[in-house]
């Protein structure tokens, strides 16, 4: 097997069905243009024509129903969001529409439209490009939900949500497509509503989002060093959830952190900690702990940023803290590789 | 059943057959022929009998639900949806009673979703304000303002890029071109290149709210032209004027490959939402109403030009008791079906693979 | 004192306000005009002209723009939306800009805007007509959420709503503007962020959003007819949120049922929970439970309406299973008193 | 520090002052004092200078946050705020320098705020996009595209009803007509006959999408035209001819009660965002752009009319030094400011009352 990262396999999977089903197209504004989304885009006009990959206007909402008409006529369209919080105006029809199409047509009709939203930190982007919003989405019953962490996952997962005959909004965080693993080259599905065990441990369960199982290994890691065990659960798909993995786990460890990359209050955070704390009832050592955005609006200002996320070290404390262990001098660790990595403009 | 409405209308030319006639004549600019007439009076007549069967059984509180009738408008999604001879894919709003039986002449699953039934077009799930019969090229419509207008310019390209032959259509209200996403819809589907008709059902009302309270165009069809639309109007309150209009429309658009922006003005008989008439609202005036349109109720006109093109008194009795027998089979046939059961309130959240 | 209905009482906040200070408005599609928004616009154009309350063209995103202006220029704008659901179209102004203006000017300035939005189960409305979706509004930082139950809390949380130098969204249940009791005649404030306890008991804490207090106060007079002691709390405020009085109460009685009308999952009913759970960890005598809409978009029919919405029935049965009570025979109760009253067509 | 993008401008009036200078007096219809055009020049050269400034210290990484930069297009804010002689409420889009500094001439605080500091207009937490000086009428600047474009109009009703005398400006890009919500508020502005100008700055590219692949209007100011507005073109390049207009234009929109439309051809001369050039990226041509633009940089062309208007050149470099230093100033003073602790993250989500 090769070695892929993230942005790479999700190119090759929108590649590889748009090569298998002619009706498999993408579109959005900037999806051919220079800069490619990231890189997800790469090549796809030049393959396959400016009738299946192309740009559009700056039209968010128009361009969303358009992709929903498509949809119910027989093609399957891919709508690309450089931000979520671009999505946002695309809000009525995803909500209004496309998520209860088929069921006030009775369950008889497909609605095979899949939306791909970039998240994540960047680089001082304020709070206009910084959101996730998984929970906006989540509870609008009629729409699946993914956020792929791996590459392996995002490219099976992706393939699947292409597949799939109902509405998959697709959120991949930006620090995500550098990362690198074997991605198998044929296609393939990751099957959607199947989560999975990143890390098997014993004494404490991380429910990780997207990003944060990046920071959850990392701290981890950490963790380890000082003989703590920790196990990483990642959903992967939020609608439909795999409850019988993440609550299975928690019977286990008893014990519950859950690491959002959004905000917590009334974030996916509260439903995923809602819902251990029922089906985990009596089972738990210590309260379910939620980590996220601070509630504010994110700030530009780089340090005020490092206060507003949550990364390995937040997670290392919380879990310090439940376990009623001393906080470890974290001096030697770097928890912003990243941060460091990623710089300007965009 | 008696219409007071359809009254109204008939008294117009009921002394003055010539005039009439001349003037039936004079509405269209080229002749269709007698059969197409006839089948547009048999369009205009199922939906008009159906919303008046919905009249009279909506008290008894069976169709419990919104309706927004298009009693008075239905010559517009006639016109368009004849035009097209069922290759159209129709997107249509709440206001979507005759646009659905124009296209579909369903009765049964029309009636069906009204009242709730496991027959019906959503199994009781969509009713009024969320028809659609795919198989028969009705796709949707829907209770939020302007939101069916983008739904369908990605019709039009799955039509263009599948070649279906299929030509996706847009109805809505003059409120709907206050909505951005109506001018973001008009601009992509220019830009596109897609053979899309915008129909805007211009009965110069949001509710109760006027245009000039809502507008500034001095006309919503030039201001629509630079947005690279073939641009059409019509005032004549006919269906048959409608459909040589669409059918114009429909080949030019197709030949083009331009979207084609139909302004159709109409009127409303009915109150905005709901089956009683509205002039205790004051926002508009009965007598100008009824002198401008409801006396000159398209239903009426067509039949008027029926008899005035030589077509026996009895056949149109005949085609109205057809008709008529249709549409309370449907009625009974609802009433008698199968309610939902519980068990279907979690089925069709998402699309189960057949 | 004299009696007074909910959609009176918010008239009343609303007139009184706009005497008190010549920089309220009040605006929106339909505002105005002959249905007056359930009667709460009665008079108020009559009375201040059409600069200070009028009708708007049917673009509600302009319009939730058109208010942030205003409201940063000096005037204190209400906005209404007859459906929380054509609020839709406001959401990226809601969450990209109102939510944000505040904190990005370094919280200098202020955004006195008061966003009204309907709610509530109607007759028949379906899928696009009766969403509440309260968490994706309580999930943005900047935004204050309220959704009185009581006649009084209607004006007085209002009045205090249009005082706020913040943006604030309050949601009315329209079967609650039917709702009569003593309001003073007055102006008030009610103080944003205080909950309310509706009903003092002991055996369980039912917490109440918005209609389902209406439900949990039938509830509790059924279950208090066998002995069982309910405690209704109402936070009236969303956000910020009265968590003490919560989790004072649910200390108090061990047990809580969230009863909500909106969906469960990822709902403010989830937040709710996950607050419970962190805060009464090893109080809680049984697990807490949630009650909402299902999870399906609304259907129309009028059978699985019944299904979809949750009422006092429901909150019944959850807090016999969870008090180990055999389920009551019921069948002389009137559960659907409301659902009769209301008769269309809107 | 001296510019390569100023050089390439100025070679073009090097040596034909004649042939310059009666170019230059032709730009403009009518005649501005001497003074007036001094004070654009003053303004050109604080954006510019301030912008440069910008290009130098970037690569330090300590401005640390997406920056798209105004350089080229500067003329039409500094043309468009000087008309308004202080009296515009500015709403500008993420390409906000030239507008801000146009509009405040705080280069301190406005560089706090790309420093990210405590002293800047949002102490840090807004950035480049999201400068905000309401004191000074600038009310904010926004990243979402258009989203500016509604605030500008509620502004105009506040400004109208508590008769303040300002003028609620928008600025915004040619990608921003894109957008439901531009055609939206023109509308409505027109409807509530607010004196609110729009001026897009039409520099003919959404990032690297021209308006071709956007848009079909053959032009987009006859486009709006319709909605009610008084529309006006300017593709002079020049900020007198820019100033003179928006003169006009703020006038008659005060006096007539109706929104204006300014739609002023201008030229990004650096990539879509950060603070380099573009060229590599191959969507337009770097020998027609010099041609076309930047050989005709308005900032070099305004120095180039004060010299034909008799302005000494040392009453120039002197006046240029000025606001170099004060540029430099500011850079200093941001630098050495105090970064925001960690308590400030959670204050100022809300107004607390003073
Ligand atoms: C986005 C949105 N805003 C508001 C409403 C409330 N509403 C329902 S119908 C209507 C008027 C629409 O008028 P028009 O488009 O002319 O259609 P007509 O009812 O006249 O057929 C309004 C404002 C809505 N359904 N959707
Ligand atoms: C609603 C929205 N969609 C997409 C983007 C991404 N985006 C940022 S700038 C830009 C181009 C805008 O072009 P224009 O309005 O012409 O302004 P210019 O950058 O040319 O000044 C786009 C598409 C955005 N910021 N907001
Ligand atoms: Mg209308
Ligand atoms: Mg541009």
């Amino acid at each position: 097997m090769r070695k892929l990262d993230y942005s790479g396999a999700i190119r090759e999977a929108m590649s590889q069905e748009m090569e298998r089903d002619e009706r498999v197209f993408v579109y959005g504004i900037g999806v051919p243009t220079f800069s490619k989304i990231f890189g997800t885009t790469n090549g796809l006009q030049e393959k396959f024509g400016p009738e299946r990959c192309f740009d559009t206007p700056i039209s968010e909402d128009a361009m969303t129903g358009f992709g929903l008409g498509a949809a119910i006529r027989g093609l399957r369209p891919i709508h690309v969001h450089i931000r979520v919080d671009f999505m946002l105006l695309a809000t009525n029809q995803l909500v209004n529409m496309v998520s209860n199409y088929i069921y006030s047509t009775g369950g008889k009709l497909s609605v095979p439209l899949v939306v791909r939203a970039v998240i994540g930190r960047g680089w001082g982007q304020g709070a206009q490009h910084s959101k996730s919003l998984f929970s906006n989405f989540t509870h609008i019953p009629g729409l699946k939900v993914i956020a792929p962490t791996t590459p392996a996952d995002a490219k099976g997962m992706l393939t699947a949500a292409i597949r799939d005959d109902n509405p998959v909004i697709c959120f991949e965080h930006r620090w995500l497509y550098w990362a690198e693993e074997d991605v198998p080259e044929e296609p393939y599905e990751t099957p959607l509503g199947v989560g999975r065990i990143l890390r098997p441990g014993k004494d404490v369960t991380i429910v990780g989002l997207s990003w944060m199982n990046v920071e959850a290994r990392l701290a981890a890691d950490i963790l380890a060093r000082r003989g703590v065990s920790v196990e990483i659960v990642d959903p992967r798909t939020l609608v439909p959830l795999d409850e019988k993995l993440i609550v299975e786990s928690v019977a286990r460890t008893g014990r519950c952190v859950i690491a959002d990359c959004d905000w917590v209050n009334s974030g996916f955070s509260a439903e995923l900690s809602a819902l251990v704390n029922e089906k985990c009832f009596g089972r738990l050592k210590t309260p379910v702990r939620r980590i996220g955005f601070a509630h504010t609006p994110c700030p530009t200002v780089r340090e005020l940023e490092n206060e507003f996320y949550p990364n390995a070290k937040t997670i290392v404390r919380n879990v310090e803290e439940m376990l009623g262990l001393e906080p470890a001098n974290l001096d030697s660790e770097d928890f912003f590789s990243h941060e460091r990595r990623f710089r300007g403009p965009f | 059943m008696s219409l007071p409405l359809t009254t109204v209308g008939s008294s117009l030319f009921l002394d003055e057959t010539q005039k009439a006639k001349k003037y039936l004549m004079s509405l269209v600019s080229e002749g269709v022929s007698q059969a197409v007439s006839t089948g547009l009076y048999k369009s205009l007549f199922l939906a008009r009998r159906s919303e008046e069967y919905i009249v009279k059984h909506y008290p008894e509180n069976q169709m419990r639900s919104p309706m927004h009738m298009s009693m008075g408008q239905e010559f517009v999604s006639v016109g368009v949806c004849s035009a097209l001879e069922g290759k159209g894919d129709i997107f249509a709003s709440y206001r979507s009673h005759a646009a659905f039986l124009a296209q579909t002449h369903d009765t049964d699953r029309f009636f069906a979703e009204l009242y709730g039934r496991m027959s019906g077009t959503g199994e009781g799930k969509g009713g009024s304000m969320h028809l659609a019969a795919p198989d028969s090229g009705h796709l949707l419509s829907s209770g939020v303002v302007a939101t069916q207008i983008p739904v369908a310019i990605g019709a039009a390209f799955a039509n263009a890029r599948l070649r279906t032959g299929r030509t996706a259509v847009a109805f809505f209200g003059d409120g709907a071109t206050d909505a951005g996403v109506f001018w973001e819809s008009v601009n992509a589907a220019s830009l596109f290149r897609l053979p899309v008709m915008f129909v805007c059902e211009d009965n110069g009302y949001a509710v109760d709210t006027p245009r000039a309270a809502r507008q500034t165009f001095e006309s919503l069809t030039e201001a629509v032209r630079p947005f690279g639309c073939d641009v059409y109007e019509d005032d004549s309150g006919d269906v048959e004027s409608v459909y040589l209009l669409a059918r114009r429309a429909a080949e030019t658009a197709r030949s083009k490959r331009r979207p084609a922006f139909l302004n159709i003005k109409c009127c409303r008989f009915l109150e905005h939402v709901g089956t009683g008439e509205d002039w205790h609202w004051g926002y508009r005036d009965k007598e100008a109403t009824v002198r401008d349109w409801i006396a000159r109720d398209a239903v009426i006109t067509q039949r008027r030009r029926l008899l005035a093109l030589g077509v026996a008194e009895q056949e149109i009795v005949a085609l109205e008791g057809e008709v008529e027998s249709i549409v309370r089979r449907s009625v009974e046939r609802a009433v008698a079906a199968a309610i939902p059961g519980p068990e279907r309130l979690y089925a069709g959240v998402f699309h189960a693979k057949a």
